[in-house]
């Protein structure tokens, strides 16, 4: 085993070792469970980065990346699977924002969990969601990666019902995990097509073999298209894209890093990372692509208007995520892989930003969700304040921080590449997430307070543990943009990423990209999200309130204008707020019709006999017998039941015998 | 004195005559244990059956089999259905009501059955099969109970001692007073005190049990 | 006929069914044991059958009948064990009156 | 007999005599239960220890014993290990819940091995009369198990009806035994696969074929609790006492399982076309059924009764696997290894279930409603994280056993180049999915429900936390290095190729 090897295991025995001694031990360290498992994502992401830098910047690895194969899982025949991991470029990629998201949670975590009992079980928990997120980055095939993905599902189980006394913190962990099931169903069921297909889950062989068995018609297209889209469902499942996306905003009954670190910078973009993954595959089908686009927009325009009125700080953040999350899943579908990934990473920041900052909002204001209830926090929580109003532009588009070059570059790629509606679409949501966001800081920070007058005096700014947190990652998400981005259209991402996704570009007969050109396409497409992102902030503003003191700027709240806005547009309003009733419509169709259909097939299985045997009994009281009525008696149906079977099985031989 | 080669009148072999007796026995008695009113007769019936069956095994050549038919059948497992009988009958006498209601379904699932077990019969071929009887010898039969079949000989007595303990324990009679039943603590939730609640509830069961010891109790 | 194995097997198969019918169709759980030891003899019947014309299966198709039979002794044993505890627990030896578990 | 053969047949003779050693030691010593329980033990833990023994001294070659009747090769090995393994959590499981409800351990213990060495010769036995024998070793004392609390009504009603219909079935069994018995002149295995094999594909079935393997399909198809040969599995597991339900779940189950690699893998192979659609059609029955019903199910082991039906049909996809591939294929091995390793690592699971279940009724009057377990996780917080932990290895969650168990066997039928094991393959993934909904139900019961007032403290016995802790070590590593296992398994599946 080589150092790098060695070290690649070590990045995954240490999570799940420190989530091991946790539980030993972890309750008897008191207020000190933190160390182990602190200590433990700490050296994971120091070796995660040098890693990172060993394979993005000195190239160590070749443009194929690191493989090896750690031990068979079963050592004979054709019917071998290993645990084989790879480190290539995208792993890295990954690598950066899941262990720096990763570690500056757990940092945060120390003093947000620092007066919760469980606080043991909670760090145990978060080192082995560690450990299955990077065993899912790191899989080098199916089997494993599906293993990884069920077990970030159930990691985030955890996590989610930590507060397993609430009722609705455990129900909402039982509808995540229930909910990815059903995505999983159809990734378990795309793997077992790639193995009856391609022979071999090993992702070089695969992606290897995939164009040939395209080009040799061994595989049909239809037949691409459906292994596409049921690896596809798998993401759905896990980026929580419609319709599958009811599962994510319940998940904010979690602790509120769990929400940054799952539900914002990690688990809910392995869907994404998975597709990009396995980008030879996708590309073999246009209309799979074609689809996914759709989802990935519909998803994104869906969820920012249902954003627009939701009250909860925690919620907005939730509905902003499905809705980024839908932009990349588009930027996939128009075949822009390496922008879905630099959103990604993007996102991955600024969202752990804003999520980590709302957690410090409600624990400033104790535990208090509800923005109606919070205001003019502006001048109490100053760095929190700063840090999120970072956030806050970043997502929002504008230059020059990180959101806008990667949301600039696919919008631009879905121009250029011929999906217009996908880039009208998406125009809309950045000026709907511009205006959101900015809705998100009036109501929290600045206008009137309307803090419960109780808490009102105690409000104060988070410890330090907490605010260190928030300033570390402010940082990526002001410069990461233009540090990977800049020049548009050939940044270090676009180096990065031209080995992993070199084949997908050759296939969708793409050349280099052109340079950027100011006065150009380019030009236009960039100045419209520009303009729209500025529109949909001052509109915000205007509405419910600014204040930037240095520069003397402010602006009061207009509640009476909001009011009647509310009031002309009440249907629409009335649907966004009810999230377009989606939550009601699965609850008729999947919980009342499913337990309908199980609770009939329950009846068959029951009264099938009886029916048939009271049937009879009737029949025979007629016939004049005399029999009383008895109670139904089971061991005669049931011998019955099994008489006719054999009867049944009996004659299936003889016709399938007289072949 | 020598008997006709074949019996007079109806011009069918002996043995024909025998096996159309005993079979035609052997199935009315049956019939008569699955449709007979009052259990006791079924019994008897039962016992009948096996004693024609016995006739067939000597027909077959296989006395061992016959004997071990009267014996094992005839002398001890009719004994204890009977017994079984005598035990359980409620003092109302027999049932009035013999066959479940879904006695139809069942006519016609053993009819159907019938007809193709007969039907595989009559098509069957079997390979090894000759057309004349051949008669065992019981000397080698003891020889292959000590020699290839050394196993399940072996096994058979571990089977009836495992039966005999088992069956012992199940059929014994409890000395002890209040039974624990899951059936009468139904309604007891986890949270209840163990003695008094569940105690109570199984009351019902309890004095049933004891009925029903003391009524076993009293007879011979 | 009684030179013919198909008249035996025809017989074994119908008393077969008739102890399928019995098991099927009665309520005394003791009828239903009877029941089932006629199908057990029918199977014996089958067996010592192939015995009487088959060569090399005569002394062995005895062997297996008398070890089938002890399997019998031991099953009614078991059996009649089990119906005497449901009798003390309920007071009747009618087989569909114990419904307590269901659905 | 020379003492290779004596040794071949050792882990079998140490079982029947516990069996009798339990009952001597009742008559010398009466009522001392502990005794008997702490003989047991030690006394298994020597026989697997034995078993061991003879297993790495024969390695993968075979031995015959009783000219043939027995055969200790890799695969009973496998069988007895696991057998023993069972009996071993079984009795360990059992004294919390005899000894309050005044039932004496010594005929219990007894009654348990000789099932247990009834399930041991099913696994060895190469003669079809031996399969028969041993089969009713292995029922007959589960049927006294069964009603083993004598005083409880539902008990014995599960008993009884546990007893006609398995007499009912084993009568029907024995006929289609006598049947091929007959068309195929011996009672050896090998010989009788011998002139099925002779008969070469030119008539596939004889009427005498045709109606004999009905019957043995049904025969076996009851035992395992495949649908629709199902109905008596709820009612006498819910029936009887938790920790034989618990062993009803697994022993006799695994048994048949063994009693069909014998019969069916080992005599009846070259029929395999002609039996493969029916195992398909009952594995596909049988886990949509298992699963759909489970999910009704308010009582607990109700509830498990009706997920053991459902494994039972991903364990038959193992064995569609195996039939329906080409003869001498490495895919034909892969589903009979899938098979066996599935039904080791549902023991364990299953069986840790159930004595999480029997744990909590060591006080009398807990029933085994649903709501038993409400607030588990804050009342006796290892108790429910180790249930916890049996939901989500039965539910198939990586990386514990049930993970590896139901993607082996969904491989090994993808394998098969066939749209029907194909199609059986999406319906496990799909019934896997399902699954979830139940188990997870426990588990929000566990962790959210608000338990009852006045509750007890919920108090574990020494010995079945020894016996969970087994179990939970077992279910982890086997899901963490199932290497060592799948080894054996493929061992013992190559012993019967």
């Amino acid at each position: 085993m080589t150092t790098d090897q060695l070290l690649v295991t070590l990045l995954l025995a240490l999570p799940i070792g420190g989530f091991a001694l946790t539980a030993l031990v972890g309750r008897r360290l008191y207020q000190r469970a933190w160390i182990i498992a602190v200590g433990a994502i700490v050296a994971t992401w120091l070796i995660a980065m040098y890693l990172v830098y060993n394979t993005l910047f000195l190239n160590a690895y070749g443009a194929q990346g690191l493989h090896f194969t750690l031990y068979e899982w079963i050592p004979a025949g054709d019917f071998r699977i290993e645990a084989n991991f790879a480190v290539d470029n995208l792993t890295a990629a990954l690598l950066i924002v899941v262990c720096t998201v990763g570690m500056l949670v757990h940092v945060y975590s120390i003093g947000y969990m620092a007066h919760d009992p469980g606080r043991w079980r909670f760090f145990a928990y978060l080192n082995l969601f560690m450990f299955s997120m990077l065993l899912l980055v790191l899989a080098d095939n199916f089997l494993l990666l599906f293993a990884a993905w069920e077990l970030v599902g159930l990691s985030s189980y955890l996590l989610i019902g930590f507060w397993y006394g609430r009722r609705s913190a455990a129900l909402a962990a039982k509808k995540a995990f229930l909910v990815n099931r059903v995505g999983d169903v159809g990734f378990a069921l795309g793997i077992m097509a790639i193995w009856t297909t391609v022979g071999t889950l090993n992702f070089p062989e695969v992606f290897e073999r995939i164009p040939l068995l395209a080009e040799s018609g061994v595989i049909q297209p239809w037949q691409m298209t459906g292994l596409a889209l049921l690896l596809f469902l798998g993401a759905v499942g896990k980026s929580a894209q419609f319709p599958l996306h009811v599962w994510l905003p319940d998940a904010m009954e979690g602790p509120t890093p769990v929400s940054a670190l799952i539900h914002a910078a990690t688990m809910v973009n392995a869907g994404v990372y998975m597709v990009a993954r396995a980008n030879p595959l996708f590309v073999q089908s246009p209309s799979a692509m074609w689809l996914i686009a759709g989802v990935g927009i519909f998803t994104a325009i869906l969820a920012a208007s249902i954003a627009f009125t939701q009250r909860d700080i925690k919620r907005v953040l939730a509905y902003s995520t499905l809705s980024q999350l839908g932009y990349m899943f588009a930027a996939l579908g128009v075949g822009a892989f390496t922008a879905a990934i630099f959103h990604l990473m993007t996102h991955g920041f600024f969202k752990g930003l804003l999520f980590l900052g709302s957690g410090s909002v409600i624990h400033g204001v104790h535990d208090e969700q509800d923005m109606n209830r919070m205001g003019g926090l502006w001048r109490k929580m100053p760095i929190t304040h700063i840090t999120m109003l970072i956030g806050a532009i970043a997502i929002a588009g504008i230059p020059p921080l990180a959101g806008f070059f990667s949301k600039d570059e696919i919008l631009g790629q879905a121009w250029k590449n011929g999906f217009v509606w996908v880039w009208a679409i998406g125009i809309v949501v950045a000026l709907m997430t511009a205006f959101y966001m900015f809705r998100l800081m009036g109501k929290t920070f600045y206008g009137p307070s309307n803090v419960d007058p109780a808490v009102e005096p105690r409000v104060h700014e988070s410890p330090r543990s907490m605010t260190v947190p928030l300033l570390l990652l402010a940082i990526p998400s002001a410069v990461l943009g233009v540090a990977l981005g800049f020049p548009i259209g050939a940044g270090l991402i676009e180096q990065w990423m031209e080995p992993v996704f070199e084949g997908a570009n050759e296939v969708l007969g793409r050349g280099q990209a052109e340079p950027f050109q100011v006065l150009g396409l380019d030009g236009f497409l960039a100045g419209a999200s520009v303009a729209v992102a500025v529109l949909g902030v001052l509109a915000a503003m205007r509405l419910f309130g600014f204040r930037v003191p240095l520069l003397g700027l402010q602006a009061k709240p207009r509640p009476a204008v909001v009011e009647r806005l509310t009031d002309r547009l009440r249907p629409l309003y009335t649907g966004s707020f009810h999230k377009w009733f989606f939550d009601d419509l699965n609850d008729l169709i999947f919980v009342r019709a499913g337990g309908l259909v199980a609770r009939g097939l329950w009846w068959f299985d029951v009264h099938i006999i009886d029916g048939a045997v009271n049937g009879v009994a009737g029949l025979t009281q007629r016939s004049g017998r005399g029999l009383r009525h008895i109670q139904t008696g089971r061991v005669q149906n049931y011998a019955l039941g099994i008489a006719l079977s054999l009867i049944v099985v009996a004659v299936g031989y003889f016709v399938a015998g007289g072949r | 004195m020598a008997l006709p080669p074949t019996v007079p009148y109806f011009d069918i072999a002996w043995d024909d005559l025998l096996f159309l007796t005993f079979g035609g026995l052997m199935l009315a008695a049956a019939l008569g244990v699955v449709l007979g009113r009052n259990i006791i007769r079924s019994g008897l019936a039962m016992i009948l059956s096996f004693a024609a069956l016995a006739g067939i095994y000597a027909l077959l050549g296989a006395p061992l089999v016959a004997a071990a038919q009267v014996l094992i059948y005839i002398g001890a497992i009719s004994v204890l259905v009977l017994f079984a009988i005598m035990l359980t009958q409620s003092k109302s006498g027999p049932a009035s009501l013999v066959f479940h209601h879904q006695a139809w379904a069942a006519a016609l699932a053993a009819i159907v059955l019938a007809l193709l077990l007969v039907s595989m019969v009559a098509g069957a071929e079997w390979p090894r099969a000759v057309a004349e009887r051949v008669h065992t010898a019981t000397g080698d039969v003891a020889r292959l109970l000590f020699d290839e079949f050394v196993l399940p000989f072996e096994v058979v007595s571990v089977l009836l001692l495992a039966a005999v303990i088992g069956g012992v324990f199940l059929a014994k009679r409890e000395d002890t007073d209040v039974p624990e039943t899951e059936a009468g603590a139904r309604q007891v939730t986890l949270g209840s005190e163990p003695g008094g609640a569940s105690g109570r509830a199984a009351s019902g069961i309890a004095s049933a049990t004891i009925v029903a010891a003391e009524d076993l109790g009293r007879r011979p | 006929m009684s030179q013919s194995l198909d008249a035996y097997l025809v017989l074994a198969s119908l008393l077969f069914c008739i102890g399928t019918f019995g098991f099927l169709a009665r309520r005394n759980a003791i009828a239903m044991l009877m029941s089932i030891e006629l199908m057990i003899n029918a199977v014996n019947l089958v067996i010592v059958a192939f015995g009487a014309f088959t060569p090399e299966l005569a002394d062995r198709a005895s062997v297996i009948a008398l070890i089938v039979m002890a399997v019998a002794a031991a099953e009614a044993t078991v059996g009649l064990a089990i119906v005497i505890a449901i009798y003390r627990n309920r007071r009747t030896p009618l087989v569909d009156e114990y419904h307590s578990m269901r659905e | 007999m020379s003492a290779q053969e004596w040794l071949a047949i050792g882990p079998l003779l140490a079982v029947f005599a516990l069996a009798m050693l339990a009952v001597v030691l009742d008559i010398a010593r009466p009522g001392r239960d502990r005794l008997v329980t702490g003989v047991m033990v030690v006394g298994l833990l020597g026989a697997i220890a034995l078993t061991g023994y003879t297993a790495w001294y024969f390695g993968g070659g075979e031995v015959e014993v009783f000219g043939g009747a027995y055969v200790r090769d890799a695969l009973t090995s496998f069988l007895d290990l696991l057998f023993l393994s069972i009996a071993l959590l079984t009795i360990l499981f059992s004294p919390d819940y005899l000894h309050p409800r005044r039932l004496p351990m010594a005929e219990y213990a007894s009654t348990l091995m000789f099932a247990i060495s009834g399930a041991m010769l099913l696994g060895a036995a190469r003669d079809l009369l031996v399969l028969f024998l041993a089969l009713e070793l292995l029922v007959l004392p589960g049927y006294m198990l069964a009603g083993y609390a004598k005083r409880d009504g539902l008990s014995t009603e599960g008993a009884i009806k546990y007893f006609l219909l398995g007499s009912f079935s084993s009568a029907i069994f024995l006929f289609g035994l006598a049947l091929v018995w007959g068309f195929a002149g011996s009672t050896r295995i090998p010989e009788v696969a011998a002139v099925l094999t002779s008969l070469d594909g030119a008539v596939s079935l004889t009427p005498a074929l045709t109606m004999g393997l009905a019957l043995l399909t049904a025969g076996v198809a009851f035992k395992i609790a495949a649908v629709p040969f199902h109905y008596w599995t709820p009612d006498a597991y819910q029936g009887s006492p938790t920790p034989v339900t618990g062993y009803l779940s697994v022993g006799p189950k695994v048994a048949a399982f063994a009693l069909i690699l014998r019969l069916f893998v080992d005599a009846l192979a070259p029929l395999k076309a002609d039996w493969v659609p029916f195992i398909v059609v009952l594995a596909a029955l049988t886990m949509t059924l298992g699963n759909l019903v489970a999910l009704t199910q308010d009582n607990i082991k109700r509830m498990l009764a009706y997920s053991s039906i459902a494994h039972t049909g991903y364990i038959l996809v193992g064995l569609a696997a195996y039939a329906a591939a080409p003869p001498g294929s490495d895919t034909e091995r892969a589903g009979l290894e899938a098979l066996l390793f599935y039904s080791a690592a549902y023991s364990f699971m299953n069986l840790g279930a159930f004595a999480v279940v029997t744990a909590l009724q060591k006080r009398t009057g807990v029933t085994s409603q649903i709501t038993t377990f409400a607030g588990l996780g804050r009342r006796a917080p290892l108790l429910g994280a180790l249930m916890f932990l049996f939901l989500l290895s039965l539910t198939g969650i990586p990386p514990l056993a049930g993970f590896w168990a139901k993607a082996y066997v969904i491989i090994a039928a993808v394998q098969v180049d066939s749209p029907w094991l194909i199609g059986l393959a999406v319906l496990t993934v799909l019934n896997a999915a399902a699954a979830a909904f139940y188990y997870l139900r426990i588990a929000v019961v566990m962790y959210m429900g608000e338990p009852s007032e006045q509750t007890a403290p919920v108090q574990v016995g020494r010995l079945v936390s020894a016996g969970l802790v087994l179990s939970a070590v077992a279910t982890i590593l086997i899901g963490l290095v199932p290497g060592p296992v799948i080894a054996f398994a493929q061992e013992a599946a190559r012993a019967l190729l």
